[in-house]
C-alpha cells in the first residue's frame, strides 16, 4: 500500500483571496485543485509537477493537479491541499458524535491519471 | 456619543472612513482606513489591510444580481420572504446554519426564529472550533484577550495552525512583533515556537519549530502534560511523535519558566482524529502550567464573527452551538443537533443557510441531502449553496454596507462601521421579515387546527 | 392603552414612606405611582395580600462575558432546569435554560416571577461593556444596570502613581459615560498585576506594594476611588469586593478597607465572604460580630451580605486568584481563567456548598449572623452574590430562614455541628425579621443605597414596580410565588400567571467630565489595547431603552 | 403475551419517544397508551398515530418495525422489559435505573448514557458514546450493564463511575476516557488512546493495543475477578473462549496524568 498517503487540507492566502472574488472563477479553482506532494514521494510514484492524480478516500474521489515540495517543507507520506470543493468530496461523514467530520487528516489512495 | 458607524470624513465623492473593521477573519482588525469613491461605489484604498483584507475591500462591488431567486427564477425580496416563510412554517425539523459572517443583531433574531419554529440552530463553529467548545465543557480553559498577550506574553506557541496565511496580521498586531507594555522590544522579548505536521508559512517567524508526526498531536500533548507534572512518560513517545525527549523537556522547561505563556491552536487539532480531546489536551496543558507561571491556551478562529455566533447562541439558550428547540426549550447535543449530522443523517426537512456555504464545504453525503429538501440561502454572493437552494436572497455585506456588532476570536465585541450603502436588504431585515411572516402562518395554522378539532368533536 | 390601575385592600409595606402594613390604595398611571386615578379605573383586589415595591437586587452576576463563559461551560447545569417557551395572548416569550447561570431571557422572567423588578450586574470589564449591554438588552421585564471594574485598571494606576487626581476623576467619568454603566467596582484592588505578571500570586495586605507600580498599594487605590466617586456625586458609592475574599483571618482586611473610606460613602459587597477569623491557611471562624458592630456604628458604610445557600453554585469572579485557590477544593475538572487587557482578571469554577462540610456550614452561619446582628436593615441588605453564594432563585428560602426562627433552628441542626458550635450564641439568634424589615432589605434598602429615587417605594412619582404576595405562614412559599407583579404599571404576573412580556430599561449614569481627558486616554489605549480608541466607547443604540440617573452634581 | 407496538410507517423526521417505556405505560389501557405523546420533530403526535397497539400491559413492551429514527426509547426506565425487534435510534435507555432493554439489531449513538442500573443488550452494533456522560457531565454511568454483541464507536464508557460495559466486537477511539471506576471489556480490537485520563477502573481487551505514553507496564497475572466477569458474559451469549478465562493478562497502570490508579489488562496471546 505504498500509495496510501495522508492528505492535510488547509487554508492558504491564495485560496482566501480567491474565495472573496468568486468560488466560480479560475483563481479559486486553481488554488483548490492543486495538491502538494513531497518530491521524494513524487519520484517514487513516477509523478512530475503538473500531472493529474486521482485521490480516493473512503468517501469520495477527486482529480487534481500535483506539485512538488521539498522534504523540509512537507515530509514524505504527507500531502497538502487548500480547502475547496475537492476536499469536501474526500471528507468523512461520521462526526463521532461531535458534529465535526474529520477533514484535516484524510487517508487517501493516489493514482496517476495523466 | 455618536454611533460608531457614522464617523467618516467626506470630500466631494471621496469619503474616508477611519477605524473601520475588516471582517474577513477572526482577527477583526479595527484600524482600517478606507478610501471610498461614493459615486463609483468602490473602495479604492484599504490602508492597514492585509492581503485578505485588501481582497475583501478592494474587490468589493455591488454585483448586479436579482434581489432573490425562487427555484432559480428572479423574484422580489417580498416574494422570497413569503416562500421562505411557507417552507419554514411547514417544516418539522428545520435548521438554521451558518451565522459566522453576519452581525450579532442578525444572529439574535435568527435564534428567536428557531425558538418560535421549534427547529435547530447551529453555526460554522461545529465544523471549526466546536470541538474546543466541547473541550471547554470538560476541562475549562485559561484564556485572555489578545491585548494581554501583546502586553505580556514572552513565550508564544502556535500549534496546528497557520496564521501567516489564515490570520495574516496575528503576528504583527497581537503576538509576535507587536509592541506591548512588558514587551517593548517586540519579538526580541519573546520566544516563538511552532508545532505542526508540516513546514507552513508560519514557521519562519518561529525560534523553535517542532515537527510532529501526523495524527500524534494528542500523544505529544499528553506527554508534555505528564512532563509538566513530573509524571512517567514512556520513551516510546519519541518514535510515536517524531519528537525527541530532549526537545520535549526543553519545551517544558521554557513553558514552566516563562513569565506569561500562550498556546494558540488551530484546526490541526480540532479537525483531526481526537477532535475535542485534542482541544481538551491543549486546554488542560495550559491550565496545568498555571501551577508554575501564568499560562493561556486559546483557539485561533477563522471567520469574522464566528465567535459572535457562539456568544449569542449561548446567552440566549445556555449552549454555544448545535441547539434544538423541538420541544419548546433548548436542547444541546453535538453530533445530534449539529449541521453535518442533521444533513448526513437525513434528519433536517428544511434548511436556512445564513452567510455560509455548506454546499461547497460540507461532505458529499450532506450536500446530497441538501439537494433533496427545500433550502433557503442569505448571502451577498452567489454560492454553491445558493445554486441548490429553493430560495436565495441577495443581502448586503456586513461591515461594508451594514453596521452592527462582531466578536473578535478572544470575545472582544467590536462595532462595525459602514462605508457604502447597498440596495440589497441586510440579513437582519430579511430574517426579521421571515420571522413576522412565519409568526402569522403559525397562528393561522394553530387556529385551523383548533377549528378542525372543534369540527371533529362536533361530528 | 388603559394605563391606569388601582390596587385596593392590600396591606402595604412601603418602608421608605413609613407605611408598615396599613391597608391603603395604590394608584398607577402611565407606569408611575400617582396620588389618585379616576374612580372607574381597573382594580386589583389585594384583600388578604401584602403589597410591596418590586424587589431590587443590588449585586448579582447575570450578564456579560464571564456569565456567558459560565453558561457555555456547564451544559450539565442547564440540562436539568429547562425554561419553556410560553405562548401568551399577545406575545410569545422566549425559551431558555436555568441552573445557576440562566440564559438571559430566563433570567429576566425568573426575576419577575419572584417579584424582583430591578437587578444590577455587579462586574464587567469596560472593554466588554458592549457585550454586557447586549445581554442586558435580551434580559426581559426587569430594569438593570452594571458596574465597571476599575480596581485593576492599568491606566488609572499610572495616573495614581503620579497623584494626578483631577485626571483620575475625569477618566473615571469618561469611562462611566463610554460604557453606560452605573458605578465603579473594585475587586481585590491591586491583585491582577501579581496574578498576571508574576507567577500567579496575589496581594494580601492593604499596604502591600503592587508589582510594577512601586508607589501603589491597595489602600491608595481604595481611597482614591472612594474620593473620586464621591466627588463625582454618583448615586451609588464605589462598590467594593475587598481583598482576601474567602481567606481565614480576612476580617481584618475588611475592617481596614472600611476604615480607609475615612467617613466617606462606601458599599462593601458580599461581606459574608470577608468576615472570617482564623489563621491564614487554617480553618475559618466567624467574625460576623466584629464586622456587624463596625457597620452598625458607621453610617457611611453600606453592605450586602452575600449569603451562602446550600446546593449547586457557580463561582465566578473578577478575583482570578481566588478561583484558582478554590480549584483545590473542587472535584470538578473545570477551571476558567480569563484576563482582560489592562482592566481585569476573571475566574470561574462550578461549585457546590454542602451542609456537611465545615467551611461551607460556617460560611452559611456567618451570613445569617450578619443579618441577625445588623441593627440597620437599610444598610445591610440581602444578596447571595448570585450565583456565587447561590442562585437568586433561592431568595425565598433565605427570606424564610430570616423570618422563621424554628425553620432556622432546624437547618442549624442538620449542618456541620462543629461549624455551628463556633457561632456565638445569644439573643440575636432568636431574632425574626418582620415583613417590614424584609421589605427594607430586599427593596427599599437596596434602592436607597443605589440612589434610585424612583424605586423601592410606593409614593407618588415612583416607578410602578409592585409585587403583591398572598399572606402565607410558609414565607418561602409566599415569596416564591407572588400573585401579582406589576412592572412599569403593566401586569406581568396576573393571578399567579405570567401574562405579559415587557422590556425593561438600562439604568446608567452620565457624569460630566473635561473632554480634554480623551487626549490622555487615547494614546494609552492605542498603545496597550488592541482596539482603536474611537472604537472603544459604546454607542447609544446598545441601550435602546435607558434612563440616566443624575449625579448630585447634575 | 406482552404489549406490542407495531410501527405503521417510518416517520419523515426523528421522533423523541421517551414515553415508550414500561414505567410510563404501567396500568394504562390500550387507549391511554395510544394517546401518549411522541415528539415528531416540532410537532406533538401520539403513540397511536405511528403504532398499532395490541397485546396486554404486563411490564413487557415489544417494539416492531424500523424504529431506527426513534430516540430516547426507554428513557429513565426503572423496571420491566423492552424488546426492540429492529434497530433503534439515539439515546436508547438514557438514565435507565432498572429493568432490561434488548435491541435486536443495531443501536445508534448514545446507548444507555448516564444509566444507573438495569441491563441493555444490543445484538448488533452500537454507535458512539456507549454508556457515556453527556457533554459537560462530570459523572457518567453509575451502575448497570451494557452488552454490545457487535462493534461500538468512540468514547465507550466516557466518565463512567461504576457498572459494566462489554463489547463483543471492536471499539472506536478513547474507550474509557476520563473513567472514574467501573469495568469495560472489549473482545475485539480497540481504537486509539484507550483509557486517556482515567482515574480508576478497569479496561480489558483480548487484542493487543498501543498504550498511551502515560501508562506503565506493571505485571502479568491471571486476575480472579475476570473469570467471574467472563463467565457472566458467556452466559449472556458473548463468545468467550476458554483460553481467555484461564489466560494471563498484561497489566498496564495509568493514567499517570491523573491518579494512576486505573488499569488496562491485555490478554497475553
Amino acid at each position: 500500500m505504498d500509495k496510501t498517503m495522508i492528505l492535510v487540507p488547509g487554508r492558504t492566502t491564495k485560496q482566501g483571496v480567491g474565495l472573496i472574488d468568486s468560488k466560480f472563477k479560475k483563481d479559486y479553482r486553481e488554488a483548490t485543485t492543486t495538491v502538494e506532494i513531497n518530491v521524494e514521494d513524487m519520484a517514487r510514484l513516477g509523478l512530475e509537477d503538473g500531472c493529474k492524480v486521482k485521490l480516493r478516500s473512503a468517501d469520495g474521489v477527486v482529480t487534481v493537479k500535483c506539485t512538488g515540495r521539498r522534504t523540509e517543507d512537507l515530509p514524505p507520506g504527507l500531502m497538502f491541499i487548500a480547502y475547496g470543493p475537492p476536499t469536501s468530496k474526500l471528507m468523512g461523514k461520521d462526526t463521532a458524535a461531535s458534529g465535526m467530520p474529520l477533514s484535516k487528516h484524510l487517508e487517501v489512495e493516489l493514482k496517476r491519471v495523466s | 456619543m455618536m454611533r460608531v458607524a457614522e464617523k467618516a470624513k467626506s470630500e466631494g465623492n471621496i469619503k474616508i472612513v477611519e477605524d473601520a473593521t475588516c471582517t474577513f477573519c477572526g482577527c477583526l482588525c479595527d484600524d482600517m482606513v478606507l478610501t471610498v469613491d461614493v459615486d463609483a461605489k468602490k473602495i479604492t484604498k484599504a490602508k492597514n489591510a492585509c492581503v485578505l483584507g485588501k481582497a475583501l475591500f478592494l474587490n468589493y462591488e455591488e454585483e448586479d444580481r436579482p434581489f432573490a431567486l425562487i427555484g432559480g427564477k428572479e423574484a422580489t425580496t417580498a416574494e422570497a420572504v413569503e416562500e421562505a416563510a411557507q417552507i419554514l412554517a411547514n417544516a418539522r425539523f428545520p435548521i438554521i446554519y451558518g451565522m459566522s459572517d453576519t452581525t450579532c443583531e442578525t444572529q439574535r433574531k435568527a435564534v428567536g426564529l428557531m425558538d418560535m419554529l421549534g427547529g435547530t440552530i447551529d453555526s460554522t463553529t461545529s465544523v471549526c472550533h466546536g470541538p474546543t467548545g466541547m473541550a471547554l465543557q470538560g476541562v475549562g480553559e485559561s484564556t485572555a484577550t489578545l491585548g494581554e498577550i501583546k502586553n505580556r506574553a514572552d513565550l508564544v506557541i502556535y500549534w496546528g495552525g497557520n496564521p501567516a496565511e489564515s490570520l495574516p496580521r496575528h503576528f504583527a498586531r497581537y503576538a509576535v512583533t507587536a509592541k506591548g507594555m512588558y514587551t517593548p522590544n517586540r519579538k526580541k522579548d519573546r520566544t516563538i515556537v511552532n508545532i505542526d505536521v508540516r513546514h507552513t508559512k508560519s514557521v519562519p517567524v518561529a525560534d523553535i519549530f517542532i515537527q510532529v508526526k501526523p495524527g500524534a498531536d494528542f500523544e505529544l500533548l499528553w506527554a508534555l502534560r505528564a512532563l509538566v507534572k513530573n509524571r512517567h512518560v514512556d520513551p516510546n513517545i519519541e518514535k510515536k511523535t517524531g519528537v525527541s525527549m530532549k526537545t520535549m523537556k526543553d519545551l517544558v522547561e521554557r513553558m514552566k519558566n516563562c513569565r506569561y505563556g500562550v498556546l494558540f491552536f488551530g484546526m490541526g487539532l480540532t479537525m483531526t482524529r481526537g477532535r475535542h480531546f485534542n482541544s481538551a489536551a491543549i486546554l488542560s496543558l495550559g491550565s496545568d502550567l498555571n501551577e508554575y507561571t501564568h499560562f493561556i491556551a486559546t483557539p485561533m478562529r477563522g471567520h469574522g464573527n464566528v465567535t459572535g455566533a457562539d456568544t449569542v447562541v449561548a446567552w440566549q439558550t445556555g449552549y454555544p452551538f448545535g441547539v434544538n428547540f423541538s420541544r419548546g426549550y433548548p436542547k444541546f447535543n453535538p453530533g445530534e443537533f449539529t449541521a453535518t449530522d442533521m444533513f448526513v443523517r437525513g434528519d433536517a426537512d428544511a434548511g436556512l443557510i445564513l452567510a455560509s456555504d455548506p454546499g461547497s464545504n460540507f461532505t458529499q453525503a450532506a450536500v446530497d441531502h441538501m439537494k433533496k429538501i427545500p433550502m433557503i440561502v442569505l448571502d451577498p454572493k452567489y454560492t454553491h449553496t445558493a445554486k441548490l437552494a429553493r430560495v436565495a436572497f441577495t443581502t448586503a455585506h456586513y461591515g461594508i454596507n451594514v453596521p452592527g456588532t462582531a466578536y473578535r476570536s478572544d470575545g472582544v465585541p467590536i462595532e462595525l462601521r459602514t462605508c457604502l450603502d447597498s440596495k440589497y436588504p441586510s440579513d437582519e431585515e430579511v430574517i426579521t421579515a421571515i420571522y413576522r411572516r412565519v409568526e402569522q402562518l403559525l397562528i393561522a395554522k394553530k387556529r385551523s387546527k383548533g377549528a378542525n378539532n372543534k369540527r371533529q368533536k362536533a361530528a | 392603552m388603559g394605563s391606569t390601575l388601582r390596587i385596593v385592600n392590600g396591606r402595604v409595606h412601603d418602608p421608605a414612606n413609613g407605611v408598615d402594613g396599613k391597608t391603603r390604595d395604590i394608584c398607577i398611571k402611565d407606569g408611575k405611582i400617582v396620588k389618585s386615578v379616576p374612580p372607574k379605573t381597573k382594580c386589583v383586589d389585594a384583600k388578604g395580600m401584602v403589597v410591596m415595591p418590586g424587589g431590587v437586587d443590588i449585586h448579582c452576576h447575570i450578564a456579560g462575558a464571564k456569565a456567558n463563559i459560565a453558561r457555555k461551560l456547564q451544559p450539565d447545569d442547564h440540562r436539568r432546569d429547562i425554561h419553556r417557551r410560553m405562548e401568551l395572548e399577545k406575545i410569545n416569550t422566549r425559551s431558555g435554560t436555568g441552573g445557576t447561570v440562566p440564559s438571559t431571557f430566563t433570567t429576566g422572567y425568573r426575576y419577575a416571577t419572584l417579584g424582583y423588578t430591578t437587578a444590577m450586574e455587579a462586574a464587567a470589564p469596560p472593554l466588554l461593556a458592549r457585550h454586557t449591554l447586549e445581554e442586558l438588552d435580551d434580559t426581559p421585564v426587569i430594569d438593570k444596570g452594571f458596574y465597571i471594574l476599575m480596581g485593576n485598571n492599568v491606566l488609572l494606576y499610572k495616573m495614581l502613581q503620579e497623584e494626578r487626581h483631577e485626571e483620575i476623576r475625569n477618566a473615571v467619568a469618561w469611562w462611566l459615560n463610554a460604557t453606560k454603566s452605573y458605578t465603579t467596582k473594585l475587586v481585590s484592588p491591586g491583585s491582577d498585576e501579581p496574578w498576571k505578571g508574576h507567577r500567579n500570586a496575589t496581594i494580601t495586605q492593604l499596604n502591600d506594594k503592587i508589582d510594577g507600580f512601586e508607589q501603589l498599594t491597595p489602600r491608595k487605590i481604595i481611597t482614591s476611588m472612594v474620593n473620586t466617586v464621591d466627588d463625582l456625586g454618583l448615586p451609588h458609592p464605589v462598590h467594593i469586593h475587598c481583598n482576601n475574599l474567602g481567606h481565614s483571618g480576612n476580617y481584618k482586611t475588611t475592617l481596614e478597607t472600611m476604615k480607609a473610606a475615612d467617613g466617606r460613602r462606601i458599599h462593601v459587597t458580599h461581606i459574608q465572604f470577608h468576615s472570617y477569623g482564623g489563621k491564614p491557611d487554617g480553618e475559618p471562624t466567624s467574625k460576623a460580630p466584629e464586622i456587624a458592630e463596625y457597620i452598625n456604628n458607621n453610617p457611611n458604610i453600606t453592605a450586602d451580605v452575600g449569603q451562602v445557600m446550600f446546593g449547586k453554585s457557580t463561582s465566578m469572579t473578577a478575583d482570578a486568584p481566588l478561583a484558582w485557590m478554590l480549584t483545590r477544593y473542587s472535584n470538578d475538572k473545570r477551571w476558567v481563567n480569563a484576563d482582560t487587557e489592562c482592566e481585569s482578571g476573571c475566574g470561574i469554577i462550578p461549585f457546590a456548598y454542602q451542609e456537611r462540610v465545615y467551611t461551607h456550614a460556617l460560611q452559611w452561619a456567618t451570613g445569617l449572623e450578619l443579618f441577625l446582628l445588623s441593627k440597620d436593615p437599610w444598610r445591610m441588605v440581602l444578596s447571595t452574590d448570585h450565583p456565587n453564594g447561590g442562585a437568586f432563585t433561592s431568595y425565598p428560602r433565605l427570606i424564610r430562614t430570616l423570618m422563621d426562627r424554628e425553620f432556622r433552628k432546624q437547618q442549624m441542626e442538620s449542618v456541620n455541628q462543629r461549624a455551628v458550635a463556633k457561632i456565638k450564641r445569644g439573643h440575636h439568634m432568636e431574632r425574626e425579621y418582620t415583613l417590614q424589615e424584609i421589605a427594607i432589605i430586599t427593596r427599599a434598602g437596596p434602592a436607597r443605597i443605589l440612589g434610585l429615587k424612583n424605586k423601592g417605594h410606593l409614593g407618588p412619582g415612583a416607578d410602578a414596580d409592585i409585587t403583591i404576595y398572598d399572606e402565607h405562614e410558609d414565607k418561602e412559599l409566599m415569596f416564591s410565588a407572588p400573585r401579582y407583579v406589576i412592572k412599569d404599571g403593566r401586569l406581568i404576573i396576573d393571578n399567579h400567571e405570567f401574562r405579559n412580556n415587557h422590556e425593561g430599561k438600562i439604568l446608567h449614569v452620565s457624569p460630566l467630565y473635561d473632554e480634554g481627558i480623551e487626549d490622555v486616554i487615547r494614546p494609552f489605549v492605542e498603545d496597550f489595547y488592541t482596539i482603536r480608541f474611537d472604537n472603544y466607547a459604546v454607542s447609544d443604540h446598545y441601550a435602546p431603552r435607558r434612563e440616566v440617573i443624575p449625579t448630585t452634581k447634575q | 403475551m406482552s404489549l406490542r407496538l407495531n410501527l405503521k410507517k417510518k416517520p419523515d423526521v426523528p421522533v423523541e419517544a421517551d414515553s415508550i417505556c414500561p414505567d410510563k405505560m404501567e396500568g394504562l389501557s390500550l387507549k391511554d397508551i395510544s394517546a401518549l405523546p411522541l415528539h415528531h420533530g416540532n410537532e406533538q403526535i401520539t403513540v397511536g398515530d405511528l403504532f398499532s397497539i395490541t397485546g396486554k400491559v404486563n411490564g413487557e413492551i415489544c417494539l416492531e418495525g424500523d424504529t431506527s429514527r426513534f430516540k430516547m426509547v426507554g428513557a429513565s426506565m426503572s423496571k420491566g422489559r423492552l424488546l426492540i425487534k429492529g434497530s433503534i435510534g439515539q439515546h436508547v435507555g438514557v438514565a435507565m435505573s432498572g429493568g432490561e432493554i434488548i435491541v435486536g439489531k443495531n443501536a445508534d449513538n448514545w446507548v444507555g448514557p448516564e444509566m444507573s442500573g438495569g441491563r441493555i443488550t444490543v445484538k448488533g452494533n452500537a454507535g458512539h458514546m456507549v454508556g457515556c456522560a453527556y457533554r459537560g457531565g462530570q459523572v457518567g454511568v453509575t451502575g448497570g450493564e451494557i452488552i454490545i454483541h457487535g462493534n461500538a464507536g468512540n468514547e465507550a464508557g466516557n466518565t463512567m463511575r461504576d457498572g459494566l460495559i462489554a463489547v463483543g466486537g471492536s471499539c472506536g477511539d478513547f474507550t474509557g476516557i476520563n473513567m472514574l471506576a467501573g469495568t469495560i471489556i472489549v473482545l475485539g480490537e480497540m481504537g486509539w488512546r484507550t483509557g486517556a485520563a482515567m482515574k480508576r477502573g478497569t479496561i480489558i481487551s483480548m487484542q493487543d493495543t498501543e498504550m498511551l505514553p502515560t501508562f506503565t507496564y506493571a505485571c502479568s497475572y491471571r486476575p480472579d475477578f475476570l473469570r467471574l466477569y467472563l463467565r457472566h458474559l458467556r452466559k449472556l451469549g458473548l463468545p468467550i473462549e476458554d483460553a481467555w478465562i484461564s489466560g494471563c493478562y498484561h497489566r498496564w497502570s495509568g493514567d499517570s496524568i491523573e491518579l494512576n490508579r486505573g488499569e488496562v489488562l491485555i490478554l497475553d496471546r
